[in-house]
């Protein structure tokens, strides 16, 4: 696994990541144009979406059943566990607990792609139609930690005689996870995918799929400006949330990984799927829960995802679920 | 040229709260608001945008009770959990019927 | 026919531009940065001229003649019929009518590019000089249809007793459109193109044609978006433009085809020359009609030329145009 | 600090304007102008530009006459066809003859 | 709704200065400021951005004797050698408290 | 030399540069995006970084010593020649003449850039660890300027019992010069380079890589918007800089070429390093200048930088500068 861990540390994403990261304990003030952020965000989402479709339409319906759901299980699972243990061990109030629990109980499509891109170069590729797990693991997570934070909240609203339509209604906020960038362009490349099949495939591979790692790479150096951003808030955090942005991952990717070997995933899908799950949404979940639970402080949140648990799973979180996933293989 | 008096209410805020405030505007009885982007500092920087510090910078130009109703939304609504701060100040325009809704 | 018109559909740039219909009638906020946009088409405009001048320089002097005179005969007819159509079958006033003969007398880069792809497919690719048929498509029918609201509008003030120099000058507005963008970017290329010959060529291709497809298909993404911003308008129109939508580009693109065919063209050459006299302005025009003809309402021509027109062109008019070249041909 | 009163002149409008618009200011008499983009909503949404509602926000200080010139200007020009609205304020600034024009 | 007055300056300058002026817009007693991005002409047009004419509009609120500080600073320290103007304008808050620090 | 330098003409960066000149002398207001210009020298130069640093790890230690102190050396001849070149021959201000020899003492990436592509043109590549000189020459005649120009203020300011603190901390400005876009791309790409060695350069090229020459063609056309914004200037500044925009690059360039040549560089190696005395910063020196040295007139210094010699060497210089290498070489 150390073997592992440090090919992994010498390649060009991580290697990216942690240029990114250096360039801001430089004090540098350099950055990617916030455009630029977003075009190669969406250069990569699509062009995930296009070849998870194009390959969906070779996979037979039986091979996905399983693998689905236990994706919609993990979706589950994975925000009840962080709120569980956010409030009865980290002892954090329901809005702050149920605000993590968004975060855990959705997926950075960044760090499912960086795993993805692993799992090729050591030979062990995951199944095609993982793009398709990631959407099905976008929003569950989501909506439940919502709920949760809703329901807590009015419950205390209701004690104190407040008006409970006071933020966001739920519905609104979920409307925008469904229909907000990394949605539209996984589902809808997904469905054009399918439709454009092979044929449309090759017409424009050149572009989606000769320029990936590349653009990856780049856009990992960004993140780890951004991440690179969020580390001086580590020491507002406190150590609780330093050891969970670490054991948590470890937590949920273990059971990623071993669900997915169950539902018969190759190791190199069980390790991706245990990724997704290990992995914590910065993308979709902060602004959902910035309008439904705008007492969670979103300093906990943003720091425990981007600045912990992001790098963590891209230095070393992807070797060690690929590990656990050859461990079970043989 | 002869020119009426309103009041012009700026709102610097984070920008998810953005559709929700210009939404409000219009029920509160604004005729119209202008949005620019901007950054800034001020107590507290707390905001879940991807890139923190960036807010939008949203103003209208409306009568003076109706000003006054918007600032008090504002404070009600947003200054306890959100970072935002409100101002205004006096303007004249040429077409007052412009910025007033019929009643 | 109807096998080419679903082939078509099927394709990434038909799919791409539905997706991104189907993105704004689900009410999603989605849409390319601006910036990216422009991007985008900086990079297709730019890539099609040099392709294009490279090409020029293997035609012969000849082989142009014919097609580029029936080019700039529908450059003169196209505004003339538009503005016939509009003011006395419509009934419209003399701005609107003049306003939509700029936009419906002008040409679509992205739709005359979708054809180029389209003949490609369908194994007729046009001729390598098309691109300079563009050009010379771009400003003729602008510059008509300004003259005639110019002419129009100064007979109204005159006999006001109005100002008649109210209002942006026309030659300052042409001028607009003929150093604008896509006429920089077309002309540009075409004489760097021209220049530079295949061993220039070679060197860039990687970048200029390789990625061309995919970027076409991202780009229409976005058209997709900002048609379907448009959608909502098609209500405020009446039925008479949506059937001018539709109605306006068959006929100029049957014109089109016709005298295409007629000067010597390929199938796949007069299709896309019928696909430009079909295609209506919606980047070069819609500013110059605003500030020559401030009266017109941009709703009834961006509408058409964008929510209608454009649209149509590409789900469905470029395979007709086809068939009616094919059947031309034999 | 002394400061000088002038007026600030804040013109909103479709960007196909922002040319014509600030070379009229020069000949009006402003000494400078400063242009923000911004997006927007009034009374109508009909503008021409690739992306609807996008529009610009011109401000200008100027000496009180020169205001009015400007405000007066506006209004007879664009008012009537295009999303254009323009408003006044009072400011002071310390280097007066800065925004004043040798006449 | 009750609202205390302020004043809010306006500064607009080369985005060179911008990381040295809101520092010292803090060293000066301003508790936040908003920075929005522009472009514009005055009465030259030297500096040597990327791209000439781009500044930045750094607007901050503060009460009169900072306000009057900031200008004061402003006027020695940059207009001289740099393009860069700065204007008061009158503004009502509400929450009076959030723009004065703590002596 | 005609002949290479008809060649050079004709070849697609000048073409486009040229393209960009020829846009701005027709009045035409288009321009690249300012996101999208920085995207792209954002990926030139971490492009040009990451493959400079695979290949600095093939380099043995020895082959470059020579090389690099000859590039320190020029570090130092270079600000110090311009300097004294202002002052005494063209009579300009301590500030004036400090503040160009910050602009002629350091570097222009995109000349590099242009020269590394001429030279692989004409058949005569640069040896592969030249990023690494860039590297070395960015900033050492930034420092040198901006010292003469600090000291020689301080002892006017003194004189007039003036505050020698009013102005930036020349090691606050240098602190931005060293961790700005340029240093971090280039040298964050070499140690990322070096570390992920061939498979992972193999891995990301295909973005890096084969896009380099279309994308720098296109930042050409920029750069050729910017120069040609900046040709109204030329009238402002007078005959003797006209003269200094052409006299300095060729009296550096000459330098360089000679010095590289005894440090045993190829040619081409030799070619390139006398390109990069010969250029003038106008990315990393303008900033720096204007917040030490504010006295110091920006349209001088850019105007020749920018205007003046950048075009001179991308149309002429780069192949003369060949010439004198093959000259020393025969
Ligand atoms: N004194 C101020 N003057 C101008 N803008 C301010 C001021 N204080 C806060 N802001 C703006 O309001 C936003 C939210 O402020 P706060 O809630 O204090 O964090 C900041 O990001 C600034 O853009
Ligand atoms: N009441 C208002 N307050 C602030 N901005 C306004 C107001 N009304 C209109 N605007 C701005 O002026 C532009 C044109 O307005 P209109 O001509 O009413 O469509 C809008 O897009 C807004 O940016
Ligand atoms: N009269 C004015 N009104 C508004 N903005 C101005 C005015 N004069 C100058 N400016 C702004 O201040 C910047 C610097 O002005 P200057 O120092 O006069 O070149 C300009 O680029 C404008 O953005
Ligand atoms: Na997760
Ligand atoms: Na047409
Ligand atoms: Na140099």
């Amino acid at each position: 696994m150390i073997e592992t861990l440090k090919a992994n540390l010498l390649s060009p994403i991580p290697l990216a990541f942690a240029l990114g990261i250096v360039t801001r304990l430089m004090r540098s003030e350099f950055s990617l144009p916030k455009d630029v952020y977003s075009a190669l965000s969406i250069y990569l989402l699509f062009a995930l979406g296009l070849k998870g479709g194009v390959e969906l339409a070779h996979a037979s319906f039986d091979s996905i059943v399983a693998p689905a759901g236990v994706t919609l299980l993990l979706g589950c699972i994975t925000p009840l566990s962080t709120y569980a243990v956010m409030r009865y061990v980290g002892r954090f109030g329901t809005s702050d607990a149920a605000g993590m629990a968004a975060h855990y109980g959705s997926v950075s499509a960044v760090t499912f792609i960086a795993a993805q891109q692993f799992m090729q170069r050591v030979g062990a590729p995951a199944e095609g139609f993982m793009p398709t797990l990631l959407t099905l693991l976008e929003s569950p997570g989501i909506h439940i930690a919502l709920a949760i934070g809703a329901i807590q909240r009015n419950k205390q609203l209701l004690a104190l005689g407040g008006d409970k339509n006071a933020h966001g209604s739920v519905r609104e906020v979920l409307h925008e996870v469904l229909t907000g960038r990394t949605m539209v362009l996984l589902v809808g490349g997904l469905v054009v995918g399918y439709f454009m099949g092979e044929s449309g495939w090759n017409a424009v591979s050149p572009f989606f799929e000769s320029g990936f790692k590349g653009a990856l790479m780049l856009f990992l150096l960004e993140m780890g400006i951004v991440a690179g951003d969020r580390l001086g808030d580590l020491k507002k955090v406190g150590p609780f949330l330093l050891a969970f942005g670490i054991v948590m991952p470890l937590l949920h990717g273990a059971i990623g990984v071993i669900l997915g070997a169950w539902a018969g995933l190759s190791p190199g899908g069980a390790a991706v799927l245990g990724t997704m799950a290990a992995s914590a949404s910065y993308i979709a979940a902060p602004p959902a829960v910035r309008l439904t639970l705008p007492e969670a402080n979103p300093t906990y949140s943003l720091t425990a995802a981007l600045a912990i648990t992001f790098p963590f799973n891209i230095l070393a979180g992807i070797p060690i679920y690929y590990s656990i996933a050859q461990a079970i293989a043989t | 040229m002869l020119t009426h008096s309103f009041k012009l209410v700026t709102i610097i805020a984070e920008p998810v709260l953005e559709p929700r405030i210009t939404t409000e505007l219009r029920r509160l009885g604004a005729t119209g608001f202008t949005v620019v982007e901007g950054r800034g500092q001020g107590s507290r920087a707390l905001h879940a945008a991807e890139i923190p510090g960036i807010n939008v910078r949203i103003e209208t130009i409306v009568p003076p009770e109706v000003a006054d109703r918007i600032v008090e939304y504002i404070s009600k609504q947003y200054f306890a959990d959100y970072e935002v701060i409100a101002y205004l100040s006096d303007v004249q325009v040429v077409r007052g019927e412009k910025y007033r809704r019929a009643p």
